[in-house]
């Protein structure tokens, strides 16, 4: 039994973090909403929800569709748009005693590229996610996130334009996600962040129609768990730079999971719905898991149940 | 956090739970609601919403119509038994003005009228309640809510109590002559609601209504519970649940 | 309302049921396992276990584990092989009073043939579906089911190999279930069957390893179903031989969503281990269904919730 | 099947449930199981098979040790409660022979034991019990396999009643010397009984083990509870849970 205190500091592609355990884009608001019911000081980070340039309404309601063991939602990406995000929110944002992370959209490479270079360099801003699971309307809306080529040339853009660490967000609703990921590492990303959610559906049979105004959403929660372990485990043999581990995860138990897969961080997202503490109790729970394995950090656990 | 029922009482399709939640308690306002989190035989993935009806010191109550799984499974719990609860949440009635207040509820939308009764007595403010249901047995809180000192009338739509009809015919015969300064409030189902928003928008009162929509988070995070308000998305968790009348779109709700 | 009995009788590409709900493949064995816990003659039919040319022991254990609202598997298509299958329990099979497809599954196309050769024509089989989640050990391990060229002429093989009604059992792990489906349909198969199980894992957190001795198995249960029933909505919507919805079906509820969403029948899986009265249940409540709603048969409710 | 619980007794980490299930007290055999179908907070997914430990009439009895969720909602369940029941799956002890039966139970692999000491002792054929856990507390259904007529020894690994050591330590001391006829049947934690099955092969005396596996379905049909037996896989839950000591390989179990 190791008597001293496990380390949990990670280094994330250049982003630096307490602890290994963050709050996922779209899950978390712009953090403030959630002042009172998590303690920041306690967690990693936090992802804000996608940023486009200009601000979004989103999607026609209904947006959210119950499920078992998780829920679809079809938000739309409603934002405040990259101007406001920096204006307003962003000097709240850092404030809070934890890593903040900007995930980024948009629906053509431009988009991208401006909102990127918007945030470029703001004070506070520890990292930029992509969000590459949107539509793009130059290409009869294949995602940028289901094709390599495309995928590999707009974070090769991009990366051109930042000097802040850039983690890539895959999709999941893909053949091949090992062609993806190592696009994207090929393309310049510091860190790939695993996964985003799954496409799906659910009927109203009293109405007779989807229950989701856009008629499909993206499945999140304990649900896909199996589903982005897997992926976590394939893309971390796949490729060189860390990998975040997104996806139904609820409890330390399953952040262990994810590590012993290959992750190097993980990311709470629809959890905190049922349970705003849960990302919290995760960094406990990994802490005494470590310190009764006797392992001195994190580290030794990354990737330690890969065969 | 963990609350443990104190009081639990089932009647027909409904059920009042008493709370130990001193620090819920201690913030509440009329019209905001917790969130539970149900757990059980095929429980819910979300949690569910619930308003607040009524506070005493350190404890709260709740009005609780079975619909479902998760109403089913809340409704039937015993006291001395815990519930996993978040709040309290969103916003509630303003209160604004001084003069006398009209409160219109319909089925288990009476539940934040009983605990905004209250409050208003206690500020010495007149309370008038109108409450509706289908019959007899859907007239809840009458009681509790004339105990707060407010009048009472109701209206049943097959008239087994009270006037026979629509609780907003009741509101259009109460509200001619009424003195300036009279505001309204209202909380129950969306047709109900958007009837009480036309007949305040015709006789010019401000009127404050309490809305539902399906909440995942409950929490303002992740936009799923959005209503046109004002020509702009707002979040009946986080804006609302009460709203101005006359701001709702009521064609997107 | 209607007074008269709903019609529940389908006829799903040459394969006539009494009703639409059967019981999918691996997950009632070879029947006669569920005699005594299922009443055949209240159900539409059954799929056996996939069939191989040759016996196969399965792979190693553990083969299982479970999940939140799901489980994962990685049976290994253990089973007899097609001549026991046809020696032994077709004979016993065929006494069950619904209808029985083998579904049928290789790693050569050689295989399949061989496999599909001997079973047509055998007295009781009112169909065959075929199982292309297998790897195909020439192209890499590549799954003849997750790219349409290989999909569609495996297919197009196999339909001039048989006068078996042929249904195609698609995989969800792809980029592009649309595709696949018209691959098949044009292909010559009669039905599709939507859909098979999602690729997934676990890692057990005390012994640091994965779960399962496979590593990865396939995600079923109803942690599935919102991806099952957007993946039947949008291959109903592509092409026009009738879909059999499958993934996460365990009530009449679920089964009206998918039949909503344009399937023509549905398969029970992963719901018979938790109830084997499921699939029965299932017909009676979508009778029930038809009848509160006035419909004169299932056929009024296929794809009666798109949009 | 619902079968309601006719009385429930906890003590420690165990629970001692009695279930009103006719169709299935009247056909079980000893060894045989049962799946049931848990609900509540944290509720596993998968039904969970628990050994039939005793039947009257119309009543079974099971014994529940609490290691996780499933387990531990069950042993907190109340006599008027029901539980979601499926049985009796699975094949029993043969039962095989005239001669007298030793067995051998470790922990809550008393359970079987019970059920089938009880069946032996109604054929009039003698048995002895030896029961083994860490300490006392885990001796379980002693006295009730007592009542049988069997004789019952015990040995803990911390000496704190009966023999110090490992019940197949006891097991290795009476075996010598037993007339030709007896037989063995042991239920236990898997180290256990691959040395029950290597003392039974060096005394070349017939012995049969009541394994378990983690189960998916536990009627036989998803291949998921496989273990090699005979060189060939079989099913835990259709061909086992007992097994011939000597045919299990017991590197794959
Ligand atoms: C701010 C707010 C305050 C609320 N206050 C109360 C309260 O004080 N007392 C109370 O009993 N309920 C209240 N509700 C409604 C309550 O949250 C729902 O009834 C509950 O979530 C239903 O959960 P369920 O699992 O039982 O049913 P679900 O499975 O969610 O729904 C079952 C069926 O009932 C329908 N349904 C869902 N919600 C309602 C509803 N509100 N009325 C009628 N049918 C519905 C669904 O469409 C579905 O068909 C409030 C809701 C909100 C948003
Ligand atoms: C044929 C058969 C008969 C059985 N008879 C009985 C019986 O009569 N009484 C009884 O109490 N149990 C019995 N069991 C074991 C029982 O099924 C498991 O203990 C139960 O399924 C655990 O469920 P859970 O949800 O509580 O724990 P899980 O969440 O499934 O497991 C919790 C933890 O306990 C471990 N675990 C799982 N099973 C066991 C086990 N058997 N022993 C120790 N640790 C375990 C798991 O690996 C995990 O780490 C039997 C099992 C089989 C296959
Ligand atoms: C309501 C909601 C909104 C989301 N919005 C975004 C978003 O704006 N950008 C993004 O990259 N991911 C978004 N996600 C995906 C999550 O960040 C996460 O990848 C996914 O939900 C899987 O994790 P979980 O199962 O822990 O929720 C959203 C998820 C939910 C539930
Ligand atoms: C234990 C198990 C074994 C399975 N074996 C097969 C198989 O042999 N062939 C096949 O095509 N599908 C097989 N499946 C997939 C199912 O037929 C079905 O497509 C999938 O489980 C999704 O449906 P469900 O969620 O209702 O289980 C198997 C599923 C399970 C759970
Ligand atoms: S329910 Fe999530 S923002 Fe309102
Ligand atoms: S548990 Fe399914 S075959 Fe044994």
């Amino acid at each position: 039994m190791n008597r001293t205190r496990p380390a949990l500091n990670v280094n994330l592609g250049g982003v630096k973090l307490r602890n290994p355990v963050l709050l996922a884009s779209g899950t978390c608001g712009y953090g403030t909403e959630l002042l009172g019911q998590v303690r920041f000081q306690s967690i990693g980070g936090l992802v804000s929800k996608s940023i486009t340039l200009q601000p979004k309404p989103g999607n026609p309601m209904p947006r959210v569709a119950e499920c078992s063991s998780g829920m679809l939602n079809a938000i739309g990406l409603e934002n405040v748009g990259v101007r406001t995000f920096c204006g307003e929110k962003l000097p709240e944002m850092r404030k809070l005693p934890c890593a903040i992370l900007a995930n980024v959209a948009g629906s053509t490479p431009e988009e991208y590229i401006e909102v990127v270079e918007y945030l470029d360099g703001r004070r506070g801003l520890a990292g930029l996610e992509l969000n590459l699971s949107c539509p793009n309307v130059r290409r009869g809306g294949m995602e940028f996130g289901r094709e390599p080529g495309l995928l590999g040339s707009l974070v090769a853009a991009i990366r051109r334009r930042t000097r802040l660490p850039l983690w890539v967000k895959l999709t999941p609703n893909v053949t091949d996600i090992i062609a993806l990921a190592r696009a994207a590492e090929d393309a310049g990303a510091d860190a790939l962040t695993v996964m985003n959610t799954l496409l799906g559906m659910r009927m109203d049979i009293q109405q007779r129609c989807p229950i989701l105004a856009n008629l499909t959403g993206g499945l999140s929660g304990p649900a896909i768990k199996p589903v982005a372990l897997r992926m976590v485990y394939q893309v971390a043999g796949a490729v060189s730079i860390p990998v975040i581990g997104v996806g139904g995860i609820e409890t330390a138990e399953d952040a262990i999971e994810f590590i012993l897969a290959g992750a190097s961080a993980v990311q709470i997202g629809t959890a905190t719905f049922r349970n705003p503490g849960s990302a919290e109790q995760a960094v406990q729970g990994l802490a005494a898991y470590l310190r009764q394995s006797g392992m001195t950090g994190v580290n030794e656990l990354i990737g330690a149940g890969r065969k | 956090m963990q609350a443990g029922i104190i009081k639990a009482r089932r009647f027909g399709p409904y059920a009042r739970l008493v709370l130990k939640a001193p620090q819920i308690a201690q913030r509440a306002r009329p019209g905001q609601f917790v969130e539970i989190l149900i757990s059980g035989k095929a429980a819910p993935f979300w949690r569910r919403p619930f308003s607040i009806c009524r506070v005493e010191k350190t404890t709260l109550e709740l009005l609780i119509k079975v619909v479902g799984p998760g109403s089913n499974l809340l409704a039937n719990m015993r006291s001395g038994e815990f519930v996993d609860i978040i709040g309290p949440l969103g916003r509630g009635f303003t209160l604004r003005g001084r003069g006398g207040m009209l409160l219109v509820g319909g089925g288990f939308g009476a539940a934040p009228l009983l605990f905004l009764a209250e409050r208003l007595r206690a500020c010495g403010r007149q309370v008038e309640v109108l409450i509706g249901g289908h019959s007899r047995e859907d007239l809840l809180l009458r009681s509790s809510i004339k105990l707060t000192g407010a009048s009472v009338a109701c209206a049943t739509e097959d008239g087994s109590y009270g006037k026979q009809g629509k609780v907003t015919d009741l509101l259009i015969e109460r509200l001619p002559g009424r003195k300036p300064g009279w505001t309204l409030a209202a909380s129950g189902p969306r047709p109900m609601l958007a009837a009480v928003a036309g007949i305040a928008a015709r006789h010019e009162i401000h009127a404050e209504v309490c809305l539902e929509k399906v909440m995942a988070c409950g929490m303002g995070i992740c936009q799923g519970c959005v209503i046109k308000v004002g020509g702009a998305y707002q979040r009946v968790c986080k804006e609302g649940p009460v709203f101005s009348a006359q701001a709702v779109d009521w064609n997107n709700v």
